[in-house]
């Protein structure tokens, strides 16, 4: 089966890998490199566990080939750490118990941390709307988008 | 004298009544007075059935104390039951 | 909007641990991605499996020829009936529900027969994701379809296709002589039903349905299993229960159980649905086939089809009260589909139905029916949420006919302390009144509302249980401890285990290190269900620490050279019990650990407990709605959760239980269903079409926890999982009628349902 | 096994030629939030994929007096930055994004939406009330195609072996011209559309509708133009009995099915509901054009 070579850039790193053709985004971060943050819990882009960002955008990882990752910049939940340092996103979500089991988690501070990035300021509703693509079955998201409101003041100063 | 409440389910062992007095000191000694008053049931309590001991539930716990003012009373299994087929 | 916390008052006010907030030990592993959850899990030369599931509802399977899929290179064993032991019928606990091995082997790989679409025929295990495909394509299944039923109340209908020729009605005298799917029927009565509706100034009486719904959980079932030539077995998998796993591959596949160890994964969800099998024994198999470690996990397509909902329900419900509010008789029906194999959740639904009042006279009848669908797995107080749905929607009902307000109503009749259930016991002390009452004076309950919107209330209630649990403590050179355990962690159970851990030994709970440990590690653990972890696995984890402050009691006698009686444990810190003990300075847990190996060697103790007087949950939602009148879209705006805890362990997760509760039976109520095609095909295996609630669905849910303290437990600790769930449907169909006058009876109430029952009056599942 | 190819030309040229020149089934890649589902459900399983983001002219958005054009592959998330195109055409950008989820407004486009056939593209309906007509490019070379005649069946387009859509093409609409575009689904976001209604009109100075077009979706095997809609309006002040008319337009034009989504009865009528909201959005739009 060919393979097709593929140069991108995840978490600021360089990487380089071979996939097939059909084999997606998610796939290939998660059987190729090895960077299982990144979770598949539909592979049909309904459920936003694979969330993460291509050139800064959000995607769903489900819903790109790996060869479509060629040349781009590819952000993952592993990359949201400053090494031993927590993204403020993180660490708010840890202060409010916005998890439970916490496999929609890195999905949800991918997701959040791009909001933030757009719209230093959301109302609760755009908070809401803009993470309606993350499902989370254990929280009800109160204390999901609390953590979101709680953390966007605190980067805007508040 | 304990009193005991059993579930209408098992009131074909006991000629109807479901409402009965025993003498025994923990759960065990209940369910092996009733077996020999009222053959077959032990067996029916023992793996069927939880206990109430005074209104606390209790489970696979043959020697929760009984005392002789409790009521004890039998009621399907919540959880963690084995049942016959 | 703020998450209120009301103390009520717990005789516990010199706890220093349990009841704060700390972050949970296995936080920054879940928020940095570096967690391992099911598929997350690799070994070296492993091998993908895959399943091969049924298209058809109800299928006799003739034959399966497997041998172009065997020729294919890179397939390395493939598993049908014909590979799986044959398993005789035996019944064993799965959670709060009861499952048969025999049904169970028949689920995880199909015999005979194909019951359900999505059912297991095959499977395979092949190099590559893409083989194991193409290798299910060349599986050839000949199947003889034949007509299948999914409706309970068809299903229990004589002219019905029949399941099982082997089945018949268990609890009914005389015994039938022919076989049906009702598998079995549940009675309960008390008092004198006629008198109690000749009392009554209002009767109401109504019938009710419900879809099937699913647990939802995000993470799909996954496993990875090794066996190797002498017989040893590992596995991996996502589970509520390592030890069930364990004990149903060793069934199943005629396995020793010490030769099968288990390793929990972090479990992404479960709400009930993985406390039993579905992969695990087919995967095992498969790596004793071909020798090498196999890797299955499900598509969520596969979820959906093949892994346990749980029932829908039939019910009538009748009720009667005085004008002056009092109950005076109540009567159910309830029929709950099982799926393919008996064992839905009917006799909790029979037991719950009336069970937040004081009715002197009642009568429940239910029926366990199989139908052409996966068999029932535990959803979350399973089998409460259906029965209490209709009953509350009556209670409501009653309540207006009678012009009293909903909560005084509930609030006149509530189960206290002494109150006898309808199942025989009666309660010890419980917190429906206090729950209640709480609703009742929220500001939310007397807050104005707006055209078009609506407000209702409902109670529930759920047993929660104890169990066998075990737990060790060690402790570590430098003072600080670990606290093994056997109860997968599924919505922040290690942090309430750590708590009552580091409150027992006096020290804090970041020097406390929980971990959930393999089969091989702990001993027998009953599974993460019922509520029960934090009751049950935290009464074993206080038991060892007390074993362990007893040997810290006994070093520092023995390092002080006075008698163990005379040395107290405080805060941490071993002290001489008074003036004649001594004068010694007091000595940490950290002092005495370093010079364990001089006293007498390490400190760990383990408790092993069958932990029993877990104490009953209640709960009560208030919900208020709007209602689009030419849409039927209903938007909750407002919700308040108030529940009973006993003791809040973990406050904060203690309200995520609470919230997570509510949005799920927000779900059920609204927009959640499983959809058949005329062939029994499930329509929508996804969650795109699976509606389950997003974030933009909901308002904030505040929760309120109420404490009545559970006297069987060292800190009052009552389960809290499952009760929240109970509430919600009806609070929700409570609210419409509130705002519609439409009394919405069947779930779920969906735009379309209650558009047309609008439009035509209250038809059309509306009243 | 089959083995399933992927390329990115760079131009319009190359595609076309890839897409006419492959042996077995060929597939145009867009935003792929739908043909990755397929793909991944094993519906389709072609030989070839040809990815056309790497295409300029696919991606960008232009405006110049007249018209507006937008490129086939063009992300909602892109679009709903467009300036121009929001103010043109407001509710053509709000249908594109309420596709989906976030995620998939990284991803999705007008094109893909389109070409995707689903007679429930939330897109459709109000590309076909702006008027909208679609650059083809095909081994014949380029062509012209009103969006209402693209899409012939669930899943079938007026396309030939090598046709791509290239852009879409919208008029700079008049003073006192407005759209908008709504769905209804169950919950708020995240499913597909049960109705969808776009409806685009102008008024005269005296606020007197001159123009109107009423496109509806997921109501029969094809997106509709509702003729009878417009006519419901042209020549009224837009009050409740046009209002009214264009509802029952609407409502008569559906010729829907009974699915997991929806009944027929349920479509019928709120497909007239939802016209009518939509007509009201977008004559306070019209009306702040002024």
């Amino acid at each position: 089966m060919a393979k097709y070579h593929v140069t991108a850039s995840v978490n600021g790193e360089p990487v380089e890998f071979l996939c097939a053709a059909e084999q997606t985004l998610l796939d290939v971060l998660r059987d190729e490199l090895e960077l299982t943050g990144t979770k598949e819990g539909c592979a049909t882009g309904d459920c936003g566990a694979c969330s993460v960002t291509v050139d800064g955008t959000l995607v769903c990882a489900c819903l790109m080939l790996g060869t479509e990752a060629e040349g781009r910049e590819i952000g993952t939940i592993e990359g949201m750490a400053d090494g031993d340092t927590l993204h403020p996103l993180q660490r708010q979500f840890l202060e409010d118990a916005a998890l439970q089991c916490g496999v929609c988690t890195p999905g949800f501070l991918v997701a959040a941390k791009a909001l933030l990035e757009e719209n230093p300021e959301p109302t609760e509703t755009e908070a809401r709307y803009w993470l309606a693509g993350n499902l989370c079955r254990c929280t009800g998201y109160d204390k999901i988008i609390r953590a979101v409101m709680t953390t966007a003041a605190e980067l805007r100063g508040e | 004298m304990a009193r005991v409440v059993l579930p209408s389910s098992l009131a074909r062992y006991t000629g109807g009544a479901t409402e009965l007095e025993v003498e025994a000191a923990d759960i065990r000694g209940v369910i092996r007075a009733l077996e020999a008053r009222y053959a077959g049931i032990g067996r029916e309590l023992e793996e069927g059935m939880a206990v109430a001991v005074d209104g606390h539930i209790h489970q696979d716990d043959l020697f929760a104390a009984v005392a002789p003012e409790s009521e004890v009373c039998f009621l399907p299994r919540i959880g963690g039951g084995k049942q016959k087929l | 909007m703020a998450t209120a916390t009301k103390e009520t008052g717990n005789g516990n006010g010199a706890l220093k641990y349990v009841g704060t907030r700390p972050w949970r030990p296995d936080g920054v592993d879940k928020v940095t991605g570096r967690a391992k959850f099911g598929a997350d899990i690799s070994l070296p030369g492993m091998l993908v499996g895959r399943v091969l599931r049924s298209p058809h509802a109800h299928a006799r399977i003739r034959s399966i020829d497997t041998s172009a899929a065997r020729a294919l290179p890179g397939v390395k064993a493939i598993v049908t009936r014909d590979e799986m032991p044959e398993v005789p019928s035996q019944w064993v606990p799965a959670g709060e529900v009861q499952v048969n091995y025999r049904d169970m082997s028949q689920n995880v790989m199909a015999r005979e027969k194909a019951l359900y679409d999505g059912h297991a025929v095959a499977a395979v295990a092949a190099t590559s994701a893409a083989i194991a495909r193409q290798a299910l394509d060349l599986i050839e299944v000949d199947y003889e379809v034949l007509p299948h039923v999914i409706d309970v109340r068809e299903a229990m209908q004589a002219d019905a296709p029949l399941l099982h020729d082997d089945m018949f009605t268990q609890g009914v005298e005389p015994a039938p002589e022919t076989p049906s799917n009702v598998f079995k029927k549940v009675y309960f009565s008390t008092g004198d039903l006629e008198k109690g509706f000749a009392e009554a100034d209002v009767i109401v009486e109504r019938t009710f349905t419900t879809k099937p719904v699913h647990q939802g959980y995000i993470e799909p079932h996954a496993v990875v299993a090794s066996a190797g030539e002498d017989g040893q077995c590992e596995v991996w998998c996502c589970t509520q229960g390592q030890f069930t796993v364990r004990a149903y591959c060793a069934n199943l596949l005629g396995i020793d159980i010490g030769k099968i160890n288990v390793t929990p994964s972090e479990i992404g969800g479960g709400f009930g649905g993985k406390t039993v099998v579905y992969l695990e024994p087919v995967a095992l198999r498969l790596s004793q086939l071909a020798g090498r470690p196999v890797k299955i996990v499900m598509s969520r397509e596969e979820v959906f089809r093949a892994s346990g909902p749980t029932s829908g329900g039939a019910m009538t419900i009748k009720m009667g009260a005085t004008r002056d509010g009092r109950m005076t008789a109540a009567k159910a029906w309830l029929a709950y589909q099982a799926g393919a194999f008996p064992g839905s959740p009917i006799q909790p639904g029979c037991m719950c139905v009336f069970a937040p009042y004081d009715i002197e006279n009642a009568e429940v009848e239910g029926y366990d029916v199989v139908v052409n669908r996966p068999k029932v797995a535990a959803y979350r107080a399973p089998g409460a949420p259906i029965s209490e749905f209709a009953a509350e929607g009556v209670v409501d009902e009653l309540a207006k006919k009678l012009g009293i307000d909903p909560a005084a109503f509930r609030l006149m009749n509530a189960a206290k302390e002494g109150t006898r259930a309808l199942y025989g016991p009666k309660f010890g002390p419980v917190g429906c009144v206090e729950t209640l009452e709480a609703a009742r004076s929220s500001e939310h309950y007397r807050t104005p509302l707006g055209p078009n919107q609506g407000r209702g209330i409902a109670t529930g209630f759920w047993f929660n249980i104890g169990g066998e649990s075990c737990a060790t403590i060690n402790v570590n050179e430098d003072g600080t401890a670990t606290v093994i355990e056997g109860n997968p962690d599924i919505g922040g159970s290690r942090a309430s285990i750590q708590l009552q851990a580091a409150e027992a030994l006096g020290i804090p709970p970041e020097r406390v290190r929980p971990l959930v440990a393999d089969t091989s590690s702990i001993g027998y653990t009953f599974l993460t269900g019922g509520s029960r972890v934090t009751f049950a696995t935290g009464m074993a984890a206080i038991e060892a620490a007390g074993k362990v402050v007893q040997q810290l009691r006994e070093r520092a006698a023995k390092i002080w050279d006075i008698p163990v009686d005379a040395v107290e444990w405080e805060d941490g810190y071993a002290r001489p019990s008074g003036s004649n003990a001594g004068d010694f300075e007091p000595m940490s847990l950290a002092e005495i650990a370093a010079q364990a190996g001089k006293t007498g060697g390490p400190i760990a103790a383990t408790a092993s407990i069958n932990a029993q007087g877990a104490g009953p949950g209640f709960g009560t939602h208030v919900c208020d709605v709007e209602v689009d009148r030419e849409t039927g879209r209903v938007t909750i705006l407002r919700y308040t959760a108030v529940q009973d805890a006993g003791k809040a362990v973990h406050p904060s997760y203690v309200e995520g239980q609470i919230q997570g509760g509510a949005a799920q039976g927000i779900g059920w109520a609204l927009n959640e269903e499983y959809i058949y095609d005329e062939d029994g095909r499930l329509e929508n295996p996804g969650f795109l079409d699976y509606r389950m609630p997003v974030a933009s669905d909901l308002p904030m849910i505040d929760a309120v926890i109420v404490e009545v303290p559970n006297p069987n437990h060292p800190y009052g600790v009552r389960g809290v999982g499952e009760t929240p769930i109970v509430p919600p449907m009806a609070a929700v169909a409570n609210a419409i009628e509130n705002a519609t006058g439409i009394r919405m009876t069947d779930l779920p109430m969906s735009p379309p349902r209650l558009l047309a029952a609008m439009d035509n009056g209250g038809a059309n599942g509306g009243a | 096994m089959t083995s399933l190819r992927y390329e990115a030309p760079e131009t319009v040229e190359d595609a076309v030629r890839l897409l006419a020149d492959a042996d077995g089934e060929a597939r145009a890649l867009a935003g792929g939030t739908d043909l990755l589902v397929q793909l991944r459900t094993d519906l389709v399983r072609p030989g070839l994929i040809v990815d056309l983001k790497r295409i300029p002219r696919l991606m960008e958005v232009s405006a110049n007096g007249a018209e507006i054009r937008v490129g086939a592959a063009v992300s909602g998330a892109v679009l709903g930055k467009s300036e121009a195109v929001k103010a043109a055409w407001p509710g053509v950008v709000e249908a594109l994004e309420l596709i989906g989820s976030t995620q998939i407004q990284g991803r999705a486009s007008l094109g893909g939406n389109l070409c995707n056939g689903s007679p429930a593209a939330d897109s459709v309906p109000a590309l076909i009330a702006a008027g909208a007509v679609c650059e083809v490019a095909g081994p014949g070379g380029t062509r012209e195609v009103p969006v209402e005649d693209v899409i012939t069946a669930p899943g079938r387009l007026a396309l030939g072996p090598g046709e791509i859509v290239v852009s879409f093409v919208m008029p700079k609409p008049p003073a006192r011209s407005g759209d908008a575009y709504l769905r209804f689904i169950p919950r708020t976001e995240m499913d597909i559309a049960v109705v969808g209604a776009g409806v685009a009109l102008t008024l005269g100075e005296d606020g007197v509708c001159t123009h109107a077009r009423l496109g509806l979706g997921a109501v029969a095997p094809t997106p509709l133009l509702v003729e009878d809609g417009a006519k419901a309006l042209i020549g009224t002040k837009v009050d409740d009995e046009a209002l009214a008319a264009l509802a029952a337009a609407a409502s008569a034009a559906c010729n829907p099915i009974d699915d997991k989504r929806g009944t027929v009865e349920y479509r019928v009528k709120v497909a007239g509901v939802l016209a009518r909201r939509a007509a009201l959005i977008a004559l306070e739009r019209a009306r702040s054009n002024g």
